[in-house]
This record gives structure tokens, C-alpha cells and sequence, in this order.
């Protein structure tokens, strides 16, 4: 058989895999004397991803490789497939996990702190075993708590290439600032709004 | 401190009964039907989280808290989960304490009013707000994040066998049991004694009995029971029919008196 | 979002399915009002083929439906994905499925509570393809969730005649002396009896 266009064995070799396939996974479909580097890849990819305009499906790059997925605005039809509904995520969950992916690493402790309650075992263990943290090792203070960060499985779950890509956190008015604020506010209590978000 | 107890309420008119004790103490800017209070109050976050809203509703800054009213509302609202019953983390406690403290440090005459070291009795707690709302406010764009398996879906097209020669993870029994081992060690109310020789033919039965079940909506209720299985096959068979009319998975249906007994599921 | 093409949608399920799915699963992601008939789903399908005319993947009709699969004669390129060695399945899939075959009939919200942990959907999709657990019915509680229990898969890939056959579970100290005779657990197996349990 005549060897197809590169980017139709990506292609076939990411529908194959059903998840996120790195650049280094993808040259080695190839005997090692005609693996494409990585530019080459990159090129096909980008063909690829083309192709899919006005598809359903897309290309996505996320932290473990890439990846071809069925787009969110398609959703509707496809979660009918299934009878039951995805899971949501409690509160407790998504703050742990905005404060482990924000402050990595981070103990358990640390995380209360910020919350004012403590972090139950469940809530770690679920979030370990959904392989989107990790202990990556222990603070010496005592207890040697452990430290947690998150994992390239978060991010690829989240649909994210890297840390960088979270959205941003909600910069803190800094305490000297409070402080002055606290001070003179009384007399300037001028302006009634009161988000937070408004710290410029 | 005054840690609020369940006696400590005003009395007022009754505004709802909780475990047949009128609940006097609804604080007076909380219009919640009954009912819903309970799911209201335990949806809270903790008391960092509960501060926040007693603050975002009446739109007052974070940076200038009312302490006193704050202090007095928050009570108010601890004082209704004492008496809701409600599991109160101890944390909610500590926090009632900190705003005493708080409290009654604003009431102090500075000794130096020109002292620009004197901090502000609140800075410390205005710290801790605005750094749990950052965070809050990240959970809830980290939830608005396309995800997989709500929003996005990975692609997949089958690959036959021959193709998928991905080998499988081996599991031997022994593995299986440690792992049961952990689960035991773990969890104390997990009922160990009902797992036992004869419960596990048991529950197997029940499982081919709702399979069959499932196939025909109907089964005779004699049908179920294989006599070459001789009295301890029928004694199986009973028991799981019984644990399973208990769960409510199946039950019998009988249209008169002496009329011959069905089974079905009730799904 | 304007609704796009029906073999597109079609498109989009399949592959997010990643296995086969029957005509009326397919009529089945639209509202009642605006479900296409059979045939209409047929041509759709039909259409879609043709795309993948010179492609790896190729739509076919099989015994539970339509699917899009790998072409056989793109192997070559396809099989090197998993070259590597069988992984490992994680502590949460053991206990699981321990879970499962100890108490079964049983639901993900009760597998939880035990374990204290929640039991993610992509866990139990790997028993059920592994073949080791299926759903048998589902509790008449909100939200009717299913009932897992274990399969004659299952049994077979342990060696077991009957679920009688697993190992009894006592105080945890007793769990030491039953691992330690498993080894010799299959030979014991000593009739081919296949009734229940005949040792009360």
C-alpha cells in the first residue's frame, strides 16, 4: 500500500488512541529511518485541523499531546448519548483545586487556611484518583505534611495547554494598600461600589 | 466570647418549626422558605464564605466591614444552624470568637491616635476574606472551564482486535482482596459480617434473578427456584428474593387471593 | 448555534461514542419533534462514508450499529501506539471492583460511601469494557442509578466457578492467612458442580 498523506495517519493514529498523543509518541508510529520531525508533524497537525473547519470535531493541543474532540457548542447532541448526566463538582472541590492549581505546590493545611475549614481525606483522595493531583513532595515543617501540585491530566481535562492558560486570579488589593485604604476610608466612602474586582 | 446556643434566641413570633420547636430566631433580613433554610445554611463553605455573603448582600466592602453588625448578624445566622441541628464545623465557632475579639478591640479608645503602627483591629480578617474570594471566584471559572465529559468529548474511532494489540493489566485475586483489605481497614461501618460464603450466593443469585427480571417483565414466582439446585439452592433463591424485595429492587404482584404470585422489577 | 448538517452531528456522536451505536440511539440526540426517520439517518450515514473515501477511518455497520473504525490495512501505522508494556490498573479500580463483586447489586453512590470516595464514570467504563461488571437494573431512587454486578467474564478471568468461590471475608487479620493460601486456590476447585454454594 502507498503511504498516505501524514496528516491522515495522525489522523487515524489519535482516533485510534482516544486521548491526547504527544509529538514524540506520534514520530515513533514511524520506522526511525522515515519519522518526520517535529516541524513536519506540526505542519500535518495544522493540515488537519484545518480539514475539520466547520466540523464537529477540532483539533486540540492540551498539556499530554494532542488530541482530536468533539467541540463544546456540539455538546448538546452528544451528551444525549449517554443516560447518565457528567458528574458536577461540589464547591469544596473546585476551591481545593483552584488552590492546589494556583498556590502549587501546597499542603493540606495551607489549603484550610485560605478556605477557613479543613480539607477532608475524601476530598484529596477523589481528587488524587481523578489523576489531577499529585504529591510531589513534603514540607519539613512538623508532620512533614505533604505537598500537592497538579498534574498534566488536570490540564488536559481542562482543556489546557499549561498553567499559564488558567484564567487569572483576582489580583489582592495588597495590605499596605488595605491598610491606607482602612484608614482614610470613612471620609472618602464615596463610590458605593463594592466588588473587589475593581482593584485598579 | 459568647458562643450562642440553642437557647440563647430572642423570643419571637414562630416562624417555622424545626424537629416540633417553633424557630423563633430567623434573622430579620432572611426570607427563605422553611423547607429550603436547611439546604440554605449547609451551603455554605464554611464561615469565611458565610461572612462574605452577609457582606455582598447588604453591598458593603470588604475593605470596611460594619463590625458590630456583622458580628451580630453572623451570630444570628450561627445561632439558626445550632438550632437546625445542622453539622456546624468548629471552625464557625473560632470564627464567632475572632469576631468578638474584633468587636469589642474597636470599642478600645486608641491610646495614640496619631500611631500609624496601630493596625486596624480588622486587617487580619479583611486579609483572609479577600483571599478566600479570590479563590472562590477561582473554583467557579475553573467549573466554567470547557471540561471533558460535560463540554468536550474525545474523538475515538474502534480499532479491531488485531489492530489493538494494547495488552490488558493483569489482576490476580490476591490483588483484588487487598485492595478489599484497604476499604475494610478504612471504613469501620462497612458491614464485613454480611459478607460471608453463603451472603455471596446470595447476592450472586440476586443478580441473575434482576437479569432475568429484566428480560421478562414478568416471572412466576415458583419459576425462580431450580429444584435440581436441591435445599440449599432454594433457600438461596429465597433469601435473595427476599433481600431483594427489601432493597425494593423487585416486588410480588399477586391479582387475588391464592391467584398464582409474579415477581417483577419495580423499575 | 444553527443546526449543522445531520451527517456532521451523526459524525460528531459516533466518535465521541467510540463504539457502535444503533439507529435508534442515533434518533434518539434530537428533540422529539425534530427526530429524522430511519432513512433520513440512513442517507445521512451513507453521505458520511463517502467523506472518508482515501481516509484511515472508514464508517461501518456492525452487529450493534454504525461505528467508525480504523481501516484494517492502516495497522502498520496504528499498532505502534501501544507498544508499551500493560499498565497497571490504580488502587481505585481494585477497590471497585472488589466493591462490586463482594456487594453487588450495587451503585456508584453506594461504591462512594464506602470507599468515602467518589467513583468516576471513566473507572466503571473500563469494567464494563473489560467486560468484568455490567449494569443489571437500576435502583428506584432519584436519578435511578444503575446496579452493577459482576459478569461470568469475570468469573472465568479469576478462575472461579460461582461468586461463592471468592474468597469469604472475615476480620481484616484473617485476610492475611486467605492470601497466603490463594496460590494454591485453583487447584482446590474441585468439581465441576456448578451450583450454588452446597456447603451449609
Amino acid at each position: 500500500m502507498h503511504p498516505p498523506a501524514l496528516e491522515l495517519i495522525l489522523e487515524a493514529a489519535l482516533l485510534a488512541a482516544g486521548e491526547a498523543v504527544s509529538l514524540e509518541r506520534l514520530g515513533k508510529l514511524f520506522d526511525e529511518t522515515q519519522q518526520p520531525d517535529k516541524n513536519t508533524l506540526r505542519n500535518a497537525l495544522a493540515k488537519l485541523a484545518e480539514n475539520y473547519q466547520g466540523r464537529g470535531i477540532e483539533l486540540a493541543e492540551v498539556a499530554g499531546g494532542y488530541r482530536i474532540q468533539v467541540r463544546a457548542d456540539w455538546s448538546p447532541w452528544i451528551t444525549r448519548l449517554w443516560e447518565e448526566k457528567p458528574g458536577r463538582y461540589s464547591r469544596a472541590l473546585l476551591e481545593t483545586l483552584a488552590l492546589i492549581a494556583y498556590r502549587q505546590p501546597i499542603t493540606r493545611g495551607e489549603i484550610a487556611e485560605v478556605r477557613g475549614v479543613t480539607v477532608s481525606t475524601g476530598l484529596i483522595r477523589t481528587l488524587q484518583e481523578r489523576g489531577w493531583i499529585k504529591v510531589i513532595g513534603h514540607r519539613e515543617i512538623p508532620g512533614r505534611p505533604a505537598l500537592y501540585a497538579t498534574t498534566s491530566e488536570f490540564l488536559s481535562y481542562f482543556n489546557l495547554k499549561n498553567l499559564s492558560e488558567l484564567p487569572p486570579l483576582l489580583e489582592p488589593r495588597d495590605l499596605d494598600a488595605i491598610a491606607a485604604t482602612l484608614e482614610g476610608f470613612k471620609h472618602t466612602a464615596d463610590d458605593t461600589n463594592t466588588c473587589l474586582d475593581d482593584n485598579t | 466570647m459568647s458562643i450562642p446556643t440553642a437557647t440563647s434566641s430572642p423570643p419571637d413570633s414562630a416562624l417555622a418549626r424545626v424537629q416540633g420547636k417553633p424557630l423563633t430566631s430567623l434573622p430579620h433580613d432572611l426570607y427563605i422558605p422553611p423547607d429550603a433554610l436547611e439546604v440554605f445554611l449547609e451551603a455554605f463553605e464554611g464561615p469565611l464564605d458565610l461572612l462574605l455573603y452577609l457582606i455582598k448582600k447588604q453591598n458593603l466592602d470588604v475593605l470596611d466591614i460594619p463590625i458590630a453588625a456583622i458580628t451580630r448578624q453572623y451570630m444570628e445566622y450561627l445561632s439558626l444552624m445550632l438550632e437546625l441541628r445542622l453539622e456546624l464545623a468548629a471552625e464557625y465557632l473560632v470564627m464567632a470568637a475572632v469576631l468578638a475579639e474584633i468587636k469589642s478591640r474597636m470599642l478600645l479608645p486608641r491610646p495614640n491616635p496619631d500611631d500609624e503602627q496601630e493596625e486596624d483591629p480588622r486587617a487580619e480578617l479583611v486579609r483572609r476574606l479577600q483571599e478566600y474570594e479570590r479563590f472562590k471566584h477561582a473554583g467557579e471559572q475553573l467549573d466554567a472551564l470547557p471540561r471533558l465529559e460535560r463540554d468536550l468529548h474525545t474523538a475515538s474511532a474502534a480499532v479491531s482486535e488485531l489492530q489493538h494489540e494494547r495488552p490488558q493489566p493483569e489482576v490476580a485475586l490476591t490483588d483484588l482482596l487487598s485492595a478489599l483489605r484497604d476499604i475494610l481497614t478504612r471504613a469501620e461501618h462497612f458491614d464485613h459480617h454480611h459478607i460471608q460464603r453463603e451472603q455471596l450466593s446470595v447476592r450472586e443469585r440476586m443478580s441473575q434473578m434482576l437479569d432475568q427480571l429484566n428480560q421478562h417483565e414478568f416471572q412466576l414466582f415458583t419459576s425462580l427456584f431450580q429444584l435440581h439446585e436441591g435445599r440449599a439452592g432454594v433457600v438461596v433463591t429465597f433469601l435473595a428474593m427476599l433481600e431483594l424485595i427489601r432493597e425494593a429492587l423487585v416486588e410480588l404482584v399477586q391479582t387475588e387471593p391464592f391467584a398464582p404470585i409474579y415477581l417483577r422489577t419495580t423499575a
